[in-house]
């Protein structure tokens, strides 16, 4: 093996809007296999939140189990980080945002973790629409295991070991634009050019944000016959919308033609302009995006980019409605409702 | 077991109606009066696993004496089921009573010469008196209840009382109910000798208890104790601690001003979830809990080894069941026990809590709380169906406004900002607790990577065999030290050392109460401590030294708390002697007594023939 | 411990390498020609939870007097890998060597006094030698045991002939392996006094054992016990089961007409799904099996007691891994007796075979299958990753042809023809054992409805409380039945009536045999029993009740097997003293006896104070 | 409470091909609520078998836990049955088929059993094609625990308990077709005409046959503003494709236009017939059926009926190759390859 580890440390670039450079955003060296998918979108992660100027310690980053899972490791390290059990991380997820809603959650999975294991907690993670970025690093493999097939793994396709998948993959894109989850988008580990803005857009979308990232295991899964290597990922992908994230600071100055794209106000004030013209796709049409993406999987293209975002839905603390400070700071003051409550309770037991 | 002379405020009275038939409020209507004639009273249900159109028992307790545990033995039975009745026949003792409604004719050969049958047509009264199909079901059972308070002589102005206030904001039901009470009490005295020898007087045997469920209480308790997130998935009977909690919240958690909740319940899409949400938001620094019962407790074995050994703070209130699997889901058992102290794989160990009654289940639940925060674990309040489903006369709730929440060992961002390095798993105090920080707490000071794998002090992942094993003997420290944070348990009876101890726990408390007094009358002296927890603390091992002989009451198959006090307290296994009572019913006081005596007059002979 | 006369066919060997860059293969080789030398053998994988890039360690144990468990002294390191040569120099016992690559020099602040260099410069050689680069890495690790092979006296055509078998299908890799082979040697003659003290001498020691991973004699055993569903989630140290069971069905379970296959394996969405596959498909008659590790367990839990309670065969092949939670997934313990033995809520307790070899996994594999089949319970085959994916010298598999499957108790459609009525929980034969049987096998006679729910005899769901008791006391007969039908302890060492014992189980073998030998050179005699299955045969009371003080040695934390002892035989905790080694590496044989000692030393202390 | 209780025993019908009459396929007397709507498809059951002549003793009944899941006992008493734990009968189902793959296999579940705690084995279970017939008694509610609401409850529909659903419900048809389920179809519990020939149809299927059938909790959740009460679903049905199920024996005489119809040929040699006129749609196009779904959702519409079939699928066995006698047919001549090869293993050892 004489791949070079991707090392996150570039020319030191200027500290961001809260003060913080690119290298307050990195995380322990990685020790996944040199030249693995995981490390490329770890180091999206980290551009990404350096160029939100998100504090890093205002992020909590959670993962399953798996190579993949162990990437939170390997970023931001001065942000907390949970390494659940394998398939349950949306739970704890959902715990967490439940007692601090202030803090921003970045929830990093593998397709072992979240298709086969994880189904159940996917599913309901996407229901509860619970505000949080969730990244399926999709290798179509189980990499930490040593290769067997994940239940994302194309029909048809070569495992290492040589044998052939029986069964049809489970589409991440698809099961979300069915379960109507609020931000569903697509990316390929290779690609940051893409990869970046959109991790950015679903930092700042209110809602259960969901992106599955092709992400090829070149250890276990970068095979002939099998449509998750690189090789094969470049030559199928297709782009719907590429999103272009400007923060607000900046003016907008890319040449768009008119009539041709959607301006998106984001939450945290930036705006986000979707191409309609590549693709011709509007991603506030739900109908559309799960039109686009059955058709695709029907003729076997591989479509990344933005395919739906509905800014308007609610996050679990909107339906819920908890109040304004996290739980998690309240008092005895606030919580404990006092003794003569009590004996009120108690009357009406007598 | 009463006699005729002591059936006054003491006797066991059955009703056998069918579920879904409204029954429960009438039966309630009935216990609630014995109540508030000031009589000790302990009702029970009895019902099966379904919704509509199965037997269902409430089987009422009323004891001068203020015996609370179930009797065994039945005195009365009021008879509205049809499908049940050869068996409510046969249940009631020799010389009790069989209240039926005559409606239609009882069969003849059903008929049984050692009881007395009191035929009552009740149906046919509800119908001659209500129109709607509705009202004359639910107020038939109303007409039985007017019935018993004239053969049993109960105070009419309590019941209505009652009425009253129950229909307090329906107001236009309280006149048909007050009728039915009469019909019943009027066709009673018109027909029956009243009041029969079995029957009730007022008392004042009450003082500040209340008539409250422990599931209820539990919710109470994790209100109290500051509980801000439950996650659950619905399980008979732990059901109603999520409904009881959701629904005081509602009234207690409410910011005055925006009317926006200061609390957040989920009900999740199985247990494993709702476990992974409890510890998600105690990762986070909010208190958390769940309810669940025994197949929950399997379902969460692995996310409970996780908060074990990642050291993260949980509450489960286990209001356990018959088992094992689906067992038998309404019915009452202390089964749990291995399951829940040693839950999930590798070497673990959990704090258990046992409230006996639902004054305790609102204590202990509001101090798993703070247990929890303080040893950053799993906490189990080790429930039953019996405690958590059934009414119980309790001392009324306390709290005192000045108590504060211990939260434990968790590092503030000033406590970061004055401190060297952070060591999330060092053993700063020697007690084994290490410090926490939450999510968020410091820009660049205090951020650690929780996780299930092995790990050395500053939480860095290892596979280095001498970290991991300093890291699991202080989690053998910490377990130490929580011995001496348990409550304590309750010593009763006398202080017959080097004689016969009785050990027992959880709902098994009144029964065996009631037992130690029937072997005192037997002239058995027997000495008795209630645990209230796990691990044991020091007085647990020293009553058992005390004693020659102790035996242990439980009600499950294979004495599970036997073998937790052989396992923790190295004892010798023959001192300990199994009292078992498994049928998914109470254990009843006489089942404690006759075992107990039975085992004593064999080791009597033993030792004759020596 | 090896002094310098006995270094022929007597040390340690520990290969440091970085893991993902074709060690394997190479360390392999060297242990495989040390077995083919006729001298015992043990080699151990000590691997991370990683895929490429960090350490790993191949542990060998060559022993002319046949200790086959891990010494815990290390006499020759051969070092290739720079991240862990600080470790690994300190790791050497004094006076012993350490090989490494002297492509780079070594630091001089990393040199001891009291151990030997011996540098080579393996990737200047190869370079030198090879082109491609693949090959250059690959081929650098065949250097340094063509190297040992003049250093240790090596058979090199021992070598080269497994070279010629390994690549006998890429036949122009041969040639660069043992240019490889031959350079290594050739560097070390010429720059070192070849052989060294510590070396190997041709011998034939090894009988009819063969070198086999456990987990593939799991595989193998459950093939020819007749498996043929098999549903599982991988998870290390279990996965090579599963993959060694598809493999060699591919051989051996093939319609040789039709080519079709006569099995099936199903890797499952998680765990809870395997086992459902595995019970689901026992209902239905096929033998099945699942093999998995203790979060895995855990996630079975529910599952496993519905299994107990509706009494339905299942096997699960539990390869033990560091615990608690995903623990130390890459290393080695014994514990999860507990949480399997006691696994699910509510009472329940399940079978457990324990073997200390590949052979015996492969014996006790198919057995569990026929004891699930008779018992109609869960049987858990409690192996570990020590014993799972080390190869160990270990006797020929053998097997009986004429012997058939158990298949237990199942009525044929004639049985039914000829019955009045099918009780399907009946306890016929007064063994607790009832009969079933399968779906599909009389059109009107034989259905009944399997569930987790209590039922009576008849299978008829019932919430009567002695009904219920009946059922679950025939389950604590079946139980008592199980006893007798567990294969037997192997007794072992001297016949010592009234003094010291040991009792041990799994992989704890061979250490615990190398102690006894240590213990007897210090003048301490002991006799030992190795348990082979829970629940325990009488022969296990019997042994404890024979000595007056037996030390129980195991691989975890809480000294789990001895809790198990003493609550199902009732024995005195006081009596068994617990010798526990946890830091997930296999247990040697020296911590055992020194642990021994000391208790024994201080015990002579108290007696002489007293 | 003044419901009667459906009693399935009838003016005595003839006996069928295999010489069975209609109560050789009931059960015990039901013990759920009088009217609750599982008892009716439980009729529905009885009815399809009877008229499929399947000899009762050759189908296996599977359920998890809940008011629906008791239903296996309230029909064919003389099937073997196996009333499992709740969420994971599909496991139990597949380990079954595995194991003989001559039964017919008909598992039964709830929407709280199903698309809850049991989502992740009911996704992967139709990943497999696993050979069954899957009904789910959809009343979004947990009926067995009280009323709590499933989640298929509909948005904003209030429970018993008084409370407002806050989730979107989750789909299972749509699950099923994002999953191409190779048999997909919905029902009504009281629309026997419609039900009956499904569940026909779906155990001729060969592959996994899945029926969403709405069945109102008349305890629970019949209330205003759910919308799975009678009234609600009544006045929101929609046909997509009513199956009309011929027997082979019988000439098909029904009259639906030329060029307007399917003939598919099942896989026991009858044929069904399907109305494309209803409708407009053709159930062997699964991006039509997805679309039609699609849409109906939107307009918030029920859909009901047969949404697509897909017979050329392949089964599980199929797809594993396994021999024609069932596995648990197979005695040790078959699986116990010998000393011999044994004795060559144990070279390859040495
Ligand atoms: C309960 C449980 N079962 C199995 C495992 C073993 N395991 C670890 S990682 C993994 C699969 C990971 O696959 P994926 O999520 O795709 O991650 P990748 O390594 O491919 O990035 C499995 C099965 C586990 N840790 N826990
Ligand atoms: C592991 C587990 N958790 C919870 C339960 C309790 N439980 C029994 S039935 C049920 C829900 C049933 O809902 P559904 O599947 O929709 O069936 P319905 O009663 O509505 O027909 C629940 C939660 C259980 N039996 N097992
Ligand atoms: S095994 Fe695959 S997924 Fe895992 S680190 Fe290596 S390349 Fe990445
Ligand atoms: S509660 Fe609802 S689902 Fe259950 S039996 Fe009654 S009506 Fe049917
Ligand atoms: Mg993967
Ligand atoms: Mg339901």
């Amino acid at each position: 093996m004489s791949y070079v580890k991707p090392v996150f440390s570039h020319p030191e670039l200027p500290a961001n809007k809260v003060g913080y450079r690119k290298r307050d955003y990195e995380g322990a060296i990685s020790t996944l296999c040199a030249g693995c998918g995981h490390d490329s979108i770890s180091g999206a992660i980290v551009q990404a939140c350096y160029e939100l100027s998100i504090e890093p310690h205002r992020l909590a980053k959670l993962s399953g189990i798996g190579c993949s899972s162990k990437t939170p490791t390997y970023f931001l390290s001065n942000s907390h980080g949970f390494n659940t059990v394998h398939g349950r991380m949306p739970s704890v997820a959902t715990g967490a945002t439940m007692a601090n809603k202030d803090l921003l959650y970045m929830g990093v999975s593998g397709d072992g973790d979240s298709a086969s294991i994880g189904m159940g907690q996917f599913v309901h993670v996407i229901r509860r629409n619970l505000n949080m970025v969730y990244i399926v690093m999709n290798n179509g493999c189980y990499g930490l295991t040593k290769g067997q097939d994940s239940a994302t793994a194309d029909f048809g396709s070569i495992s290492k070991g040589g044998s052939q998948n029986h069964f049809h993959p489970i589409d991440l894109v698809g099961m979300a634009l069915e379960l109507r989850a609020s931000f569903v988008a697509r990316s390929f580990s290779g690609d940051k050019k893409q990869l970046v803005p959109l991790i950015k857009l679903a930092l700042s979308h209110p809602g259960f944000a969901f992106i599955d990232v092709l992400s090829p295991c070149v250890t276990f899964n970068n095979n002939v016959g099998s449509t998750k290597s690189y090789e094969y990922i470049r030559d199928h992908m297709e782009y719907p919308a590429p999103p272009d994230y400007v923060p607000k600071a900046k003016e907008i100055t890319v040449d768009y033609e008119a009539g041709s794209g959607t301006t998106v106000t984001l939450h945290d004030g930036s705006t986000l302009r979707l191409d309609k013209l590549a693709g011709d796709h509007d991603p506030t049409d739900h109908l559309a995006a799960l039109r686009r993406h059955h058709e695709a999987v029907a003729n076997g293209e591989i479509l990344t980019g933005l395919f739906y975002m509905n800014q308007e839905s609610q996050t679990l603390h909107q339906l819920f409605n908890t109040i304004e400070t996290p739980l998690n700071a309240l008092t005895e003051r606030e919580l404990m409702p006092g003794q003569t409550a009590l004996e009120k309770i108690n009357q009406s037991f007598r | 077991m009463s006699d005729a002379s002591s059936r006054v405020n003491d006797f066991v009275i059955r009703f056998a109606n069918v579920n879904g038939t409204g029954s429960a409020s009438a039966n309630g209507l009935f216990a609630k009066a014995i109540y508030r004639m000031g009589i000790p009273v302990t009702p029970k249900n009895i019902f099966p696993s379904n919704i509509q159109g199965l037997p269902t028992w409430y089987e009422v307790r009323v004891s001068e004496k203020g015996y609370l545990g179930r009797s065994g033995i039945v005195d009365f039975v009021v008879a509205v089921n049809p499908q049940s009745l050869e068996e409510d026949i046969a249940s009631v003792r020799p010389g009790g009573y069989f209240l039926y409604d005559s409606s239609k004719p009882l069969h003849r050969v059903m008929m049984r010469d050692d009881i007395h049958f009191l035929g009552i047509p009740m149906m046919t009264l509800a119908m001659k008196n209500f129109t709607q199909p509705r009202e004359q079901q639910l107020l038939k059972n109303i007409i039985y209840v007017g019935a018993l308070a004239a053969l049993l002589d109960m105070d009419m102005d309590v019941l209505r009382g009652i009425v009253a206030q129950t229909f307090k904001s329906k107001e236009k039901l309280i006149g048909p109910n007050n009728l039915a009470l009469s019909i019943g009490y009027n066709y009673s005295k018109e027909n029956f000798k009243c009041p029969l020898d079995i029957r009730v007087e007022t008392r004042d045997l009450i003082g500040d208890r209340i008539l409250m469920e422990g599931n209820l209480a539990s919710a109470l308790g994790a209100i109290y104790g500051g509980a801000s997130v439950m996650a659950w998935y619905p399980i008979t009977p732990s059901t109603s601690v999520a409904s009881a909690f959701e629904k005081y919240c509602k009234r207690l958690r409410k910011d005055p001003d925006t009317n926006q909740n200061r609390y957040a319940v989920i009900q999740a899409e199985d247990e494993l979830a709702a476990i992974g949400m409890v510890i998600g938001a105690s990762w986070n620094g909010a208190r958390a809990f769940t309810a669940t019962s025994g197949p929950g407790v399997s379902l969460m074995s692995e996310f409970i080894g996780l908060a074990y050994f990642a050291e993260l703070p949980a509450v489960i209130v286990n209001v356990q069941r018959g088992g094992p699997s689906t067992g038998m889901p309404t019915r009452t058992q202390q089964a749990d026990l291995i399951s829940s102290a040693y839950a999930s794989h590798g070497d673990t160990k959990h704090i258990m809590l046992i409230p006996s009654t639902p004054t305790e289940c609102f204590e202990m639940t509001a101090e798993a709380l703070d247990l929890a925060d303080r040893f950053q674990t799993v906490v189990f309040v080790m429930s039953d169906l019996d405690l958590g489903m059934n009414d119980h006369l309790t001392p009324a709730l306390k709290w005192d406004d000045a108590r504060s929440y211990d939260r434990g060992k968790v590092y503030t961002s000033e406590d970061l900002e004055n401190m060297e390095k952070f060591g999330r798993y060092l053993d700063v105090d020697g007690d084994g607790i290490p410090y926490r920080t939450l999510p968020g707490t410091h820009p660049t000071k205090g951020s650690y990577f929780t996780r299930g794998t092995s790990r050395d002090e500053y939480a860095r992942y290892t596979e280095k065999g001498d970290a991991y094993v300093r890291n699991v003997d202080r989690l053998v420290k910490k377990w130490q030290t929580a011995k001496s944070w348990m409550p304590k348990p309750e010593h009763l009876g006398n202080e017959n050392q080097n004689n016969l101890g009785i050990i027992f726990f959880g709902t098994t408390y009144y029964a065996a109460l009631e037992a130690m007094e029937m072997l005192q009358d037997e002239g058995i002296s027997i000495d008795a401590l209630r645990l209230k927890s796990f691990p044991f603390p020091e007085e647990v091992q020293s009553f058992i030294d005390n004693h020659d002989e102790v035996f242990v009451i439980e009600q499950n198959r294979d004495a599970q708390m036997r073998t937790l006090l052989i396992n923790e307290l190295n004892v010798s296994p023959s001192k300990l002697i199994p009292i078992l009572h498994y049928d998914g019913m109470p254990i009843p006081a006489t089942d404690i007594c006759t075992k107990i005596v039975a085992h004593l007059s064999v080791n009597a002979l033993r030792n004759d023939s020596l």
